[in-house]
C-alpha cells in the first residue's frame, strides 16, 4: 500500500512543479517526477508480497510466487519513452534560451490567442 | 514476400532507420526514401483492402497466440484508416520533397517516417500498451518536428506540445495500468470481454483517464492549447501530418476504447456536448486569427469537433459520417495546409494581410487554397459536403437538432474566416511580386489532393461502400472479440 | 365585319366633346379666378384661340426626339383613357371601348401620359423641366394612396372593378356612391384636389419659381397639343369622379353640370389658398385623407 | 442525346473548357462560352417531349432528376437568359482580365440553376444551390477591392439562408427517412403540427434570402451593384427566381397543407409588401443607376411574393408572370446601365447625362424597361400589375393593395430617375465623343425589349405557359384568350382594344405633329433654352440631377433614417468581439493550458461522482 501512496505522492509534487514552478527546467524535471511515480506504480501493482523474480530460477517455482513479470516489461519500455521525452524536452530547453535568454515560462508566450 | 499488416508498420520503422545511415551516403538518396517506402505502403494497402473487408485479418506477432502476444487487428476500419494515413503520407512526401530544402532533412524524414510509424501502429495494434508506445512514437516525432525549424517560435510551439504531451502519456498510462490491474490483460479484445466484471467506479476512472489523455491529442476543449502553436509554428507539411494523420490516428484510438470498452450512451452524450464546446469555440477563434496557419490550426479543431461529435452520437450512421469526415477533413486539411504553406513562402510572412493579391501572382497555389477553403466549408460538389450533410443528417437521426443547428452556426463562421482569405488572396491589389516558382512537386501533390476531394464529392459511393463496413466494425464489440481472439479455436475458455 | 357606326361616331365626337369642354372649363376658371381676385379677366374662350394661335405657329427648335414625341405621349393617354370611360350612361355613342378595361386599366393609363410628358421635358435639359417633373412625380405619391384607397373601397363594396357596373348600381339618386360610400368619396375628393395641380397643391408648375414646370421649354405646337390632351384630361378626370361618385350621366346637360361643379372644388379651394411645398402636400395626403380612406374600407368591410 | 444528364454535361463541361480555353487558345473561349449556353436553350426547349426522369443512389439517397412544367418554366428562363447575357458579355467584358475565371463561374451559376429547378429531391437540390450559390458569389467578388466585405456579406447571408434549409431537409429525414420532393409532399401532413411551421418557415427563410425577402434583403442592392453587369442581369434576372422557385413549392405545395396556412399567407404577403414599398423607397434615394435597381428588383420580387402568398389562381398566375417578365425587364435595365458604364465609365446618376442621341438604341430599351417596371400599358409589366391587383382586392388583402400601390406609384420616382439622369437632361461635353454600345450588347437588348411589347400585346402567350406550369400546384385552369386579363369577378381588360387605340392615336398624333414640324424645327443643343428669359452662358451648370427627389427624401425620412443593414453590422461588431474575448482562453502559456489539461480531470471526476455516483 506504501508503494502506491508514495507513487501518487511523487506524481501529485510532479504536477505541482509543472503547475506551479516558472522556470522550464524544473517543469522538465517535474515530468519526470510524474513518470516516475507512474513506473513505480506500475512495478506496485506487479508486485506480490516475498515473491522472487520473475525467472524461472529453480524448478517447482509457481506461477503465485513469482511477481507478475508483464508490468515489469512495461516499466521498461515506458522508461525508454520518459527518457526521450526528457531528451527532447531538454534540448527544447536548450533552444527557447537560446532564443529568449530566459528560462522562465511565463515570458515564453509570444504565440497566444 | 507475401504481404500483410505487419508492413504498414515495420517498414517505415526500418526505413526510418535507414534514413540517417543512407544520408551519410548519399543525401539526394534521402529524399527518395519515403516515397518509395510510402508508395509501396500504398500498394500494400490497397491489396490487402479487399481481404481486409472481406474478413479481418489478425496477425500475430513473434508466434503467440492471443491475448498473450501483441495482436494486429486489420479489419475494415483499420484497412481504411491505413490507406488514409500511406496516401496522404505519399502525397506529404511529395509535398515535403521541395519544401524541406532545409538542412538536415534526413532527420526531417526520418521523423515523418516515425510518424507514420506510429499512426499506423496505433491504428493497427490490438494491444493496449503498444498503441502507447505507438502514441509515444508519434508523439516525440510530433514534438521534435514541431521544431523542426529551429526558430524561436517553434520552440516554443514543441516546448507547449510536449508539456501537454507528457500529461498526456502519464494519463494514458495510468489508464493502462488501471486496466491491468483490473483485467490482467492488455489485448484490446480481451480487456473489452473482460472488462465487464470491472466495477463500475474504476471503469468511470479509467475512462476519464482515457478521455483526457486521448483527449489532448485528439484536440478536445480545453485540451487542446498546445494544436494552435504546433499547428502553425511546425513546417507546412508538418502541419499537414498533424491534421491528416496523427489527430486521425488519437481519435480512432479514443474511439475504439471507448466503444470497446465503456459502450454505454450516457458517455457518448458527453461526446457529443464535447465536441460541440471544442467546435464552437475553435471556430470563433479561428475567426479572430490574423495567422493563416494558426487560423488553419483552430479551423483544423473545429473540424475535430464535428468528427467527435459525430462519433458521440453512437449509431452506425453517426460512426459512418465520422469517419467519412475524418478522410475528408484529411484530405482537404492536407490541401490547405500545402497551399498555405506556399502562399506563407511566397509572400514571406505569417499574417493574413500578407497575402493580398496573391492569387494573380501565384494562380495555381492560390486556386487550391480556395478550392480547399470551399471544400473544408462543405460546399458541393467537393468532398466536404457530403461528411457534412451525413453528420447533420446522423445528428437529426439522434434527435438533437440543437447540435443541428450549432453545427451549421460553425459552418457559417467557417464561410466567413475562410473567405476573407481567399477574397483577399484574388481581388487585393499587391504590392510586391515573388520571382520564386511553386515547384512542380508541390503543386502534383495538391493536384492529386484536389482531384481526389472532388471526385470524391462527385462519386461519394466509392467511399461510402468502404466505410459501411468499418463503421459496423466499430460499433460491433462482439464481432471484434470474436476475430480478435480467435473465438472459435476455443481459447477464451482458458481464464485469467 | 360590319361596321358599328354609333360607336364610330362615338370615337371620332368623344375627343372633340371633351377638348371643347375641357378648354371652355380652363377659360372659366381663369375667369372666376379673376372675378374672385378683383380683375376682369379674359374671356372665357381665351383657352381655345390660344391653343389655335399655338397651332398655326411655326415650331422654331425641338431638343430630340423624346421632346417631340412627349406631347405625342401625352395625347395618346388622355384620349386613351377617354375612350375607356364611360362618358354618357347608357348612350351607344359614348361609351366606346369602356367594356373592355376597368378602373386599375384606367388608373395606369393615366399615368401613361405624365411619364411621356415628362420623358419629353426631360430630354429638353431645362432646369426647370426636371425640377417640376421631381415634384409633380412626388407629390403623385402623396395622393395617389388616398385615391386607392377610395377606389378599393367601393370596388370591394359593389365586387367589381369595372365602371359601368358602377354605373349600373348608381341607378337611382339615392344610391349614388357619394352617399353609399360618403367617406370614399371624401379621400376620393381630398385626392382630386391633388389631382388637378390647382393651389395648394401647385408647386409643380409653380409658375413664379420654375417657370410652370415640365412643360416650360415646349412651344408653338408642341405646347399646344399639350394644352389639347391636358384639357381633354382634366375632363376624363372629372368624368371618372362623376361616373364614380356622382352616378354618371344619362345626358350632356347633367354631364356638363355635374362636372362642373365637381371642377369648381379644386378652383375654389385653389383660389383662396397659398402653396404647400412637395414634402408637406405628401404628408398632409399621407394623414387625413389617407385615414379617411381607411376608415372607408374598414366601414365597408365591417358592413359587409 | 437530348437529357438531363446531357445538359449538364454540356453546361458544367463548357465551364471547365472556357476555363482552359481562356489559357490556351483564348480566341475559342468565347465560341464555346457561346455554344454552351445556345445548346443549353436548344435542350431545355425540347425537354419536356424527350427527357425521362433520372433516379439513382447516392450514398443514402435517390437522387431524382425530372421535368415539370413548373420547372420547364424557369429553365427557359434560365436558358435564355443565360444565353443573352451571354452575348451581351462578349463586348462588354472584352477589356477585362481573368476572364476563363469569369466564364467558368459563369456557366456553372447556369448550370447550378438547371440542376435546382430540375431536381425532384431535396438532396440535389441542395447541392445544385449551394453549387449556384458559389459560383455566383464568385462572381460577386470578380470586380475589385470593394467587393470583398459585399461578396462576404452576400455569402453569409446566403449560407445563413442554405442552411435554414439544410436544417428543414435534415429534419424531413429523420423524420420522414425521405429526401423525395412528392413523397414529401404526400406525406407531410404525417408530420407533427410543430415540425410542419418548422420545416416550412425554414424553408421559406432559406428561399427568401435569394429572392431578397426583407429583412434578409442587405445583400442584395451592394452585390447586384457590384457584380460585373452581364451577371448582374442574370443575377437578378434568372438566381433570384430560385428564391422564388423554392417558395412556390414550400408556399403552395407544403404550407397549403399545413393548418398554418392562412397565418403563413397574411404572413409572408404583408413581407412580401413590405419589401416592396420599403425597397422602393430605399431606390428613389440611390444615386447609382445598377444599386437603384437592384432595390427595383428587391420590390418586384416583393410583388412576386405576395402573389405567391396570397395563393388565389389570379395570384399565382400574376406572380408568376411577374417572375418571368422580371426576368427579361430588370435583365433589360441593368444591361442598358451596362452599356452606359461600358461607354462612359460610371452609372453615377449624379455624373452620367444626356446620351439619348449618342446612344439610341441603349435608350430605347431603357424606355421600354421602365415603362414596364411601373407597370403601365401596353407593355407586359401591365398584365401583371393588373391581375395581381385584382388578385389582392378580391382575396380580400385591401390593406395589401394599398402598400403595393403605394410602392407601385413611388417607383415611376426612381425609373423616372434612372431614365432622366442618364439619357435625358443636359448634354455636356465629357459625353459628346460616346458611341453607341456595340452590336452584341444592343441586339440582346433590343430583342428583349420588343419582346415586352409583344407581351403586352398577348399576355397569353405567357399566361397559357405559366397556366400549365401551375398544373404542378393543383387544377387550375386559364382558358383565356391570347389577348385578354380576367379577374375573378368577370371584369377584364382586352389587351388588344387597348394596344390597338394607345398605337392608332400614338401614331396619328405623332404623325400629325411630324408633318406639321418636320420643315421648320430644327435641332439645337440642350444649352440652348430659356430659363426665365435668361440665356445661360457656356459654363453655366443646367443639370438637375443632384439630389434629385430631396422633397420626397425629407417626406420619408423617418423611413429612411433606420436602416436593418446597421443593425446586422452592428450585431456581426459585437458577435465579433465577443468572439475575440472567447480566444483569450489560449493565453499562450504552457503552464496554464497544463493547468487546463489537470482541471478539466478534476471537474470530469467531480461530474462523474455526481452522476454516478462514485466515490474517489
Amino acid at each position: 500500500m506504501i508503494y502506491y501512496a508514495a507513487s501518487i505522492l511523487l506524481i501529485l509534487i510532479g504536477m505541482y512543479a509543472v503547475l506551479v514552478k516558472k522556470n522550464i527546467i524544473k517543469i522538465v524535471i517535474g515530468l519526470s517526477i510524474i513518470d516516475s511515480g507512474v513506473h513505480l506504480l506500475f512495478i506496485a501493482i506487479g508486485y506480490v508480497k516475498d515473491a522472487t523474480a520473475p525467472i524461472y530460477s529453480r524448478p517447482g517455482l509457481e506461477a503465485g510466487q513469482m511477481v507478475d513479470p508483464v508490468p515489469q516489461a512495461l516499466v521498461l519500455t515506458a522508461i525508454v519513452i520518459g527518457l526521450a521525452v526528457t531528451a527532447v524536452a531538454l534540448s527544447l530547453v536548450i533552444r527557447l534560451y537560446d532564443h529568449h535568454k530566459t528560462l522562465n515560462i511565463n515570458r515564453i508566450r509570444k504565440l497566444k490567442w | 514476400m507475401s504481404l500483410s499488416p505487419v508492413q504498414f508498420i515495420a517498414v517505415p520503422l526500418f526505413a526510418a532507420f535507414l534514413i540517417p545511415l543512407i544520408g551519410k551516403a548519399s543525401k539526394e538518396t534521402v529524399k527518395l526514401v519515403p516515397g518509395i517506402v510510402l508508395l509501396y505502403l500504398s500498394y500494400v494497402a490497397l491489396n490487402l483492402f479487399p481481404r481486409g473487408l472481406e474478413r479481418p485479418i489478425v496477425e500475430h506477432i513473434a508466434g503467440f497466440n492471443p491475448p498473450f502476444g501483441i495482436t494486429l487487428y486489420y479489419g475494415p476500419l483499420a484497412a481504411f484508416l491505413t490507406t488514409l494515413v500511406t496516401l496522404i503520407g505519399f502525397v506529404i512526401w511529395l509535398y515535403s520533397y521541395k519544401f524541406i530544402i532545409r538542412e538536415p532533412f534526413e532527420k526531417y524524414y526520418m521523423l515523418f517516417m516515425l510518424l507514420i510509424t506510429g499512426s499506423t501502429g496505433i491504428i493497427l495494434t490490438g494491444d493496449i500498451f503498444n498503441m502507447f508506445v505507438f502514441l509515444e512514437i508519434t508523439a516525440i516525432a510530433a514534438y521534435s518536428l514541431t521544431a523542426f525549424l529551429r526558430d524561436k517560435d517553434g520552440a516554443e510551439a514543441a516546448f507547449k506540445y510536449l508539456l501537454i504531451g507528457s500529461f498526456s502519456s502519464t494519463f494514458v498510462l495510468l489508464a493502462i495500468l488501471l486496466i491491468y490491474m483490473q483485467t490482467g490483460t492488455l489485448n484490446l479484445a480481451d480487456i473489452a470481454l473482460k472488462m465487464a466484471d470491472v466495477p463500475i467506479t474504476m471503469k468511470i476512472f479509467i475512462l476519464i483517464l482515457f478521455i483526457t489523455g486521448l483527449g489532448i491529442e485528439a484536440e478536445i476543449f480545453p485540451l487542446n492549447g498546445w494544436a494552435p502553436d504546433a499547428y502553425s509554428q511546425a513546417p507546412s507539411p508538418v502541419g499537414a501530418v498533424f491534421g491528416g494523420i496523427v489527430v486521425k490516428a488519437t481519435i480512432y484510438a479514443l474511439m475504439r476504447i471507448v466503444y470497446l470498452m465503456f459502450n454505454f450512451h450516457s458517455v457518448l452524450h458527453f461526446f457529443v456536448i464535447m465536441g460541440v464546446i471544442t467546435m464552437l469555440i475553435a471556430e470563433m477563434s479561428a475567426m479572430r486569427q490574423h495567422q493563416i496557419k494558426r487560423m488553419l490550426a483552430f479551423s483544423s479543431i473545429g473540424q475535430m469537433g464535428l468528427v467527435i461529435i459525430a462519433f458521440g452520437l453512437g449509431t452506425e450512421p453517426g460512426v459512418r459520417a465520422a469517419l467519412f469526415q475524418m478522410f475528408n477533413h484529411a484530405l482537404i486539411k492536407t490541401l490547405l495546409f500545402f497551399s498555405a504553406g506556399y502562399l506563407v513562402f511566397h509572400s514571406g510572412s505569417k499574417h493574413i494581410s500578407a497575402l493580398d493579391g496573391l492569387g494573380r501572382d501565384k494562380p495555381l497555389t492560390s486556386f487550391f487554397f480556395a478550392f480547399g477553403a470551399l471544400a473544408i466549408i462543405g460546399l458541393p460538389p467537393f468532398a466536404g459536403f457530403w461528411s457534412k450533410l451525413y453528420i447533420l443528417l446522423s445528428v437529426a437521426d439522434a434527435h438533437l437538432v440543437t447540435v443541428v443547428v450549432l453545427i451549421l452556426i460553425s459552418a457559417v463562421i467557417e464561410i466567413v474566416y475562410y473567405l476573407r482569405v481567399v477574397s483577399r488572396l484574388y481581388f487585393k491589389r499587391e504590392t510586391a511580386t515573388d520571382v520564386r516558382r511553386t515547384p512542380l512537386s508541390g503543386l502534383a501533390a495538391m493536384g492529386i489532393l484536389a482531384v481526389v476531394i472532388l471526385f470524391v464529392g462527385l462519386y461519394p459511393n466509392t467511399i461510402l461502400d468502404w466505410l459501411t463496413p468499418a463503421a459496423r466494425e466499430l460499433m460491433n464489440t462482439s464481432e471484434y472479440i470474436r476475430t480478435g481472439l480467435h473465438l472459435n479455436s476455443g481459447l477464451l475458455s482458458i481464464n485469467f | 365585319m360590319e361596321i358599328n357606326w354609333s360607336s364610330v361616331i362615338g370615337i371620332v365626337a368623344t375627343p372633340v366633346i371633351a377638348f371643347i369642354v375641357g378648354v371652355l372649363y380652363g377659360g372659366a376658371v381663369r375667369k372666376i379666378t379673376a372675378r374672385v381676385q378683383n380683375r376682369y379677366g379674359p374671356p372665357i374662350t381665351q383657352n381655345l384661340f390660344d391653343i389655335i394661335k399655338l397651332y398655326s405657329k411655326k415650331t422654331a427648335i425641338q431638343h430630340g426626339v423624346m421632346q417631340h414625341l412627349g406631347p405625342v405621349f401625352a395625347i395618346t393617354a388622355s384620349v386613351t383613357s377617354l375612350y375607356f370611360i364611360p362618358v354618357i350612361k347608357d348612350s351607344p355613342y359614348f361609351q366606346n371601348f369602356s367594356f373592355n378595361g376597368d378602373l386599375i386599366f384606367l388608373l395606369y393609363m393615366m399615368v401613361f401620359g405624365s411619364l411621356g410628358m415628362a420623358l419629353g421635358a426631360g430630354q429638353t435639359g431645362n432646369p426647370n423641366s426636371a425640377i417640376g417633373v421631381s415634384r409633380g412625380l412626388s407629390q403623385m405619391v402623396g395622393y395617389e394612396i388616398p385615391f386607392v384607397l377610395a377606389l378599393v373601397a367601393i370596388m370591394i363594396q359593389f365586387k367589381t372593378t369595372s365602371l359601368n357596373e358602377l354605373l349600373a348600381v348608381q341607378d337611382h339618386f339615392t344610391n349614388w356612391i357619394i352617399f353609399q360610400s360618403p367617406l370614399a368619396f371624401v379621400a376620393g375628393i381630398l385626392a382630386f384636389l391633388g389631382m388637378m395641380h390647382y393651389a395648394p397643391f401647385d408647386v409643380v408648375i409653380a409658375p413664379a419659381e420654375i417657370a410652370s414646370g415640365p412643360p416650360s421649354e415646349f412651344g408653338g405646337k408642341y405646347l399646344g397639343l399639350m394644352m389639347t390632351s391636358g384639357s381633354i384630361f382634366a375632363f376624363v378626370k372629372l368624368v371618372l369622379f362623376v361616373d364614380i361618385f356622382l352616378g354618371g350621366a344619362s345626358d350632356f346637360i347633367t354631364l356638363i353640370i355635374k362636372t362642373f361643379l365637381l371642377y369648381m372644388i379644386p378652383v375654389l379651394t385653389g383660389i383662396v389658398s397659398p402653396r404647400f411645398r412637395t414634402e408637406q402636400s405628401i404628408l398632409f395626403f399621407w394623414k387625413w385623407p389617407t385615414f379617411i380612406g381607411i376608415l372607408a374600407i374598414i366601414v365597408v368591410v365591417l358592413n359587409g | 442525346m437530348v437529357s438531363l444528364t446531357t445538359l449538364y454535361e454540356i453546361t458544367f463541361g463548357g465551364a471547365i473548357l472556357a476555363f482552359i480555353a481562356q489559357h490556351t487558345i483564348k480566341q475559342l473561349r468565347t465560341f464555346i462560352v457561346i455554344v454552351t449556353s445556345a445548346l443549353g436553350v436548344y435542350i431545355v426547349w425540347r425537354l419536356p417531349s424527350q427527357a425521362t426522369d433520372i433516379s439513382f443512389r447516392l450514398g443514402d439517397f435517390q437522387i431524382l432528376w425530372g421535368v415539370n412544367e413548373y420547372s420547364q418554366l424557369f429553365a427557359l428562363l434560365i436558358a435564355v437568359l443565360g444565353f443573352f447575357t451571354l452575348i451581351y458579355s462578349i463586348d462588354f467584358m472584352k477589356e477585362r482580365e481573368r476572364l476563363g475565371y469569369f466564364y467558368m463561374n459563369f456557366l456553372i451559376v447556369i448550370g447550378g440553376m438547371y440542376g435546382i429547378v430540375y431536381s425532384q429531391d431535396l438532396i440535389s437540390l441542395f447541392f445544385f444551390w449551394e453549387i449556384m450559390t458559389w459560383s455566383s458569389f464568385m462572381l460577386v467578388i470578380y470586380c475589385c477591392d470593394d467587393a470583398q466585405s459585399i461578396g462576404l456579406k452576400y455569402f453569409v447571408f446566403s449560407a445563413i439562408g442554405a442552411y435554414a434549409m439544410l436544417t428543414a431537409i435534415v429534419l424531413i429525414w429523420a423524420n420522414l427517412e425521405t429526401t423525395s420532393l412528392s413523397v414529401l409532399f404526400e406525406n407531410f401532413t404525417n408530420l407533427s403540427s410543430g415540425l410542419q411551421i418548422t420545416v416550412i418557415v425554414l424553408f421559406i427563410v432559406g428561399f427568401g434570402v435569394k429572392s431578397a425577402m426583407m429583412p434578409f434583403h442587405v445583400w442584395a442592392p451592394d452585390a447586384y451593384a457590384i457584380s460585373p453587369t452581364p451577371f448582374t442581369a442574370l443575377f437578378s434576372g434568372a438566381l433570384s427566381k430560385m428564391g422564388i422557385w423554392g417558395l412556390g413549392i414550400v408556399l403552395l405545395k407544403l404550407a397549403a397543407q399545413s393548418g398554418f396556412y392562412v397565418w403563413v399567407q397574411d404572413i409572408v404577403a404583408w413581407i412580401g409588401a413590405i419589401t416592396a414599398l420599403l425597397a422602393t423607397f430605399y431606390a428613389i434615394v440611390q444615386t447609382d443607376a445598377k444599386k437603384l435597381l437592384a432595390y427595383s428588383s428587391i420590390g418586384q420580387l416583393g410583388y412576386i411574393i405576395v402573389g405567391l402568398a396570397i395563393g388565389t389562381p389570379l395570384s399565382i398566375m400574376s406572380a408568376l408572370f411577374l417572375a418571368m417578365l422580371h426576368g427579361i425587364f430588370k435583365a433589360m435595365l441593368f444591361m442598358s446601365a451596362g452599356a452606359v458604364f461600358y461607354r462612359t465609365g460610371s452609372t453615377d446618376m449624379n455624373e452620367v447625362t444626356g446620351l439619348i442621341r449618342k446612344m439610341p438604341w441603349t435608350f430605347l430599351t431603357a424606355l421600354f424597361g421602365i415603362i414596364t417596371v411601373a407597370g403601365v400599358p401596353p407593355l407586359g409589366g401591365f398584365a401583371a400589375k393588373w391581375m395581381l391587383y385584382e388578385a389582392t382586392i378580391q382575396s380580400g388583402h385591401y390593406f395589401l393593395v394599398i402598400v403595393l400601390f403605394a410602392a407601385s406609384t413611388a417607383a415611376f420616382l426612381y425609373l423616372y430617375r434612372f431614365i432622366f439622369s442618364l439619357f435625358l437632361g443636359q448634354e455636356e461635353k465629357e459625353y459628346a465623343d460616346i458611341k453607341e454600345a456595340p452590336l452584341t450588347m444592343t441586339v440582346p437588348m433590343v430583342i428583349m425589349a420588343l419582346f415586352t411589347l409583344v407581351v403586352g400585346v398577348f399576355p397569353g402567350i405567357f399566361i397559357n405557359p405559366i397556366g400549365n406550369a401551375m398544373g404542378y400546384f393543383g387544377n387550375y385552369t386559364f382558358n383565356w384568350d391570347v389577348s385578354s386579363l380576367l379577374n375573378e369577378w368577370g371584369n377584364h381588360v382586352d389587351m388588344m382594344t387597348v394596344v390597338m387605340t394607345i398605337g392608332a392615336i400614338f401614331i396619328i398624333a405623332a404623325i400629325f405633329i411630324t408633318i406639321k414640324n418636320y420643315r421648320t424645327t430644327r435641332y439645337v443643343t440642350t444649352k440652348d433654352i430659356h430659363t426665365s428669359g435668361e440665356i445661360p452662358t457656356e459654363n453655366e451648370n443646367l443639370t438637375y440631377a443632384v439630389d434629385f427627389y430631396k422633397p420626397f427624401e425629407r417626406a420619408i425620412a423617418p423611413v429612411l433614417k433606420r436602416s436593418i443593414d446597421k443593425t446586422y453590422n452592428l450585431i456581426a461588431e459585437n458577435l465579433e468581439s465577443a468572439f475575440d474575448f472567447l480566444r483569450y482562453v489560449y493565453t499562450g502559456n504552457g503552464q496554464t493550458y497544463a493547468l487546463y489539461v489537470v482541471l478539466f480531470l478534476a471537474v470530469l471526476m467531480v461530474f462523474a461522482e455526481l452522476i454516478f455516483g462514485i466515490q474517489l
